[in-house]
């Protein structure tokens, strides 16, 4: 089968949808078919990636845990908006997996070298 | 009244919107409690804020998104219960949905 | 004090539904009385009995069944809002020649006019949704 | 029976989401059930208003004539606020019907007064 | 050309089962092909065949159903998505333990890894969702 | 590449997001096309946007709200025809949800 570069764009916060948990389900997928696979962040999708989540009070799954399996699928291309992440209070030291942090400019870029974009 | 806030203040207007229109109370919830968190751009409309507003966040969806520790100061935390209180407390609520 | 609960989103995409249970939960923990849970919009979504979520996680559809069986809640679904998406008891199979229902128990499907009852009846409204 | 003051607080732009419409149900099973009514636009709400829908092409229902048939309800208060208007670059005459255009504060006053407020 | 659409939300709430389907119908028109028509998150809700919409309204589900059979479409509903929210078919029914089916003609339940097929084999996917 | 809002310019930051992020086209549908509606405060966004990208409306939409006789200037109305047209002629497309 032949491999194509998908590339997940997470730009909702997590929880008040379900949204980011269901995106992740589709990206262990993609790791599962030998894809190509790259996560970026934007927006309030940077809130996904947060440390310390405790969902037990809203009695929900929490999928923080996820973030630390994606490199036993060999998904380790994380990239995180620098602009989102200041204007939310946040650093790459508040997320709870490694992460490059990259400009707008240069997140662009890499989406135009995409041959799947599938955004949540 | 009690104003009833479940949206990110960085994605939707309802804060703002709220915050224009009302006075009260606010009541942070589910993706709503991102704008009780310091730090970010929101920390400087909910100080603008309690001159008029008493403000409120809910604590089970702040433990949830890794934030209870970071609450900007003067919003007072409650959990469901403190939520029907403040229903309670108010005549009329309204959720900006 | 009496309230009412107006469900405007369905089950795991939106939290409206989640919030509201554990809202209902609290009002009653704390003695107060639940005069309606109305269910619109995607809310209609929330009285399917056909959901199996993973194991590990919550049933939201249970949950109010049980919690209404446990306190005798009135938990309505708007008709018309039901047949848009396909929610479908006895009454509505046979009106509307369809082959299957699907609520869930503790649900009823009826008008509007039972929203605004509620909003009439009660004394506080709270509205859950997107 | 009694009689609430209900007020219908419409934040939501129309057709992208069916909000608008079966909000629009629920305000005239209430004007049915002879409560005091008013609806209130805010922010996307107003361009609900906005005259000259015309759905042939996304086929799907328009209710711009629904705007005209709420006297015969004696639903009369229409209010809208002027801000909001006014960042959509609309004014007054391009709505379908006649309305009450109000500041924030005015607006705000208002729901101080309801006993219940339904927002869409 | 070879196209794979996404459909991210439910019939009536959100407008993206409508685009979506004006979209496959115009590119369906201009020639190209439709790999699959692939339904997630609430898209699975334009799965169920109970759906009575207002007379004077389209039928997205039948809709959809049409299309499918005029033009032999692949639409495939995710199977962990439709669990959460009650889209049922034979199987479905049988390995859940649940007593009815709501899945309308033209639509098949299976898993994610369609949707990713779906991206390999396609030249373009498109995305319709909330 | 082509960027498709489907988002209100009022009510969420998918267009600004894509603005800053990308190049190329946009396509505005659904509730995104008030981006494409002169006399608000979005127009001065599109007039901006003109230079790096290529603005596209959808038709259908426009009509629905009323506003096709008011679409900003540069701004290209397309039917679903053209939709499907831009799809093809862009290898990668994105939709900001």
């Amino acid at each position: 089968m032949s491999v194509k570069k998908f590339m997940f764009v997470n730009r909702k916060a997590p929880y008040g949808t379900i949204y980011a948990w269901e995106a992740l389900e589709v990206v262990l997928i993609a790791a599962a078919f030998e894809q190509d696979v790259s996560l970026c962040f934007l927006d309030d999708g940077v809130f996904q990636l947060k440390k310390g989540h405790n969902t037990k009070a809203i009695e929900t799954k929490a999928f923080e845990k996820t973030w630390g399996a994606l490199e036993d699928y060999d998904i380790t291309k994380l990239y995180v908006d620098a602009e989102s992440l200041a204007e939310r209070g946040l650093t790459a030291d508040d997320l709870a997996v490694p992460v490059e942090v990259l400009s707008r400019a240069e997140i662009g870029k890499l989406m135009e070298e995409q041959d799947v974009l599938l955004s949540f | 009244m009690l104003h009833i806030i479940n949206k990110s203040p960085y994605e939707r207007p309802a804060l703002d919107s709220a915050l224009k229109t009302g006075e009260g109370a606010i009541l942070l919830i589910e993706d709503g409690v991102y704008a009780a968190v310091k730090g970010g751009a929101a920390e400087a409309k909910i100080k603008a804020a309690q001159g008029k507003f008493k403000v409120y966040a809910l604590q089970a969806d702040l433990e949830a998104r890794g934030m209870i520790d970071r609450v900007t100061e003067g919003v007072t935390v409650v959990d469901y219960g403190g939520f029907v209180d403040l229903v309670a407390e108010y005549k009329t609520n309204q959720s900006w949905l | 004090m009496k309230f009412a609960i107006l469900v405007n989103e369905g089950p795991s995409t939106h939290k409206a539904s989640d919030t509201a249970y554990q809202f209902a939960k609290a009002a009653l923990a704390k003695g107060h009385e639940i005069f309606r849970v109305f269910f619109y919009h995607d809310g209609v979504n929330n009285a399917t009995r056909l959901t199996t979520p993973p194991q590990d996680d919550r049933h939201i559809v249970n949950r109010w069944s049980k919690l209404a069986e446990e306190h005798k809640l009135d938990m309505v679904v708007c008709v018309a809002a039901a047949q848009r998406r396909g929610i479908v008891d006895e009454g509505e199979m046979k009106r509307n020649g369809k082959d299957a229902t699907n609520l869930a128990p503790g649900f009823r499907i009826s008008g509007l006019g039972q929203l605004i009852e509620a909003g009439i009846q009660a004394d506080r409204l709270v509205v859950f949704g997107d």
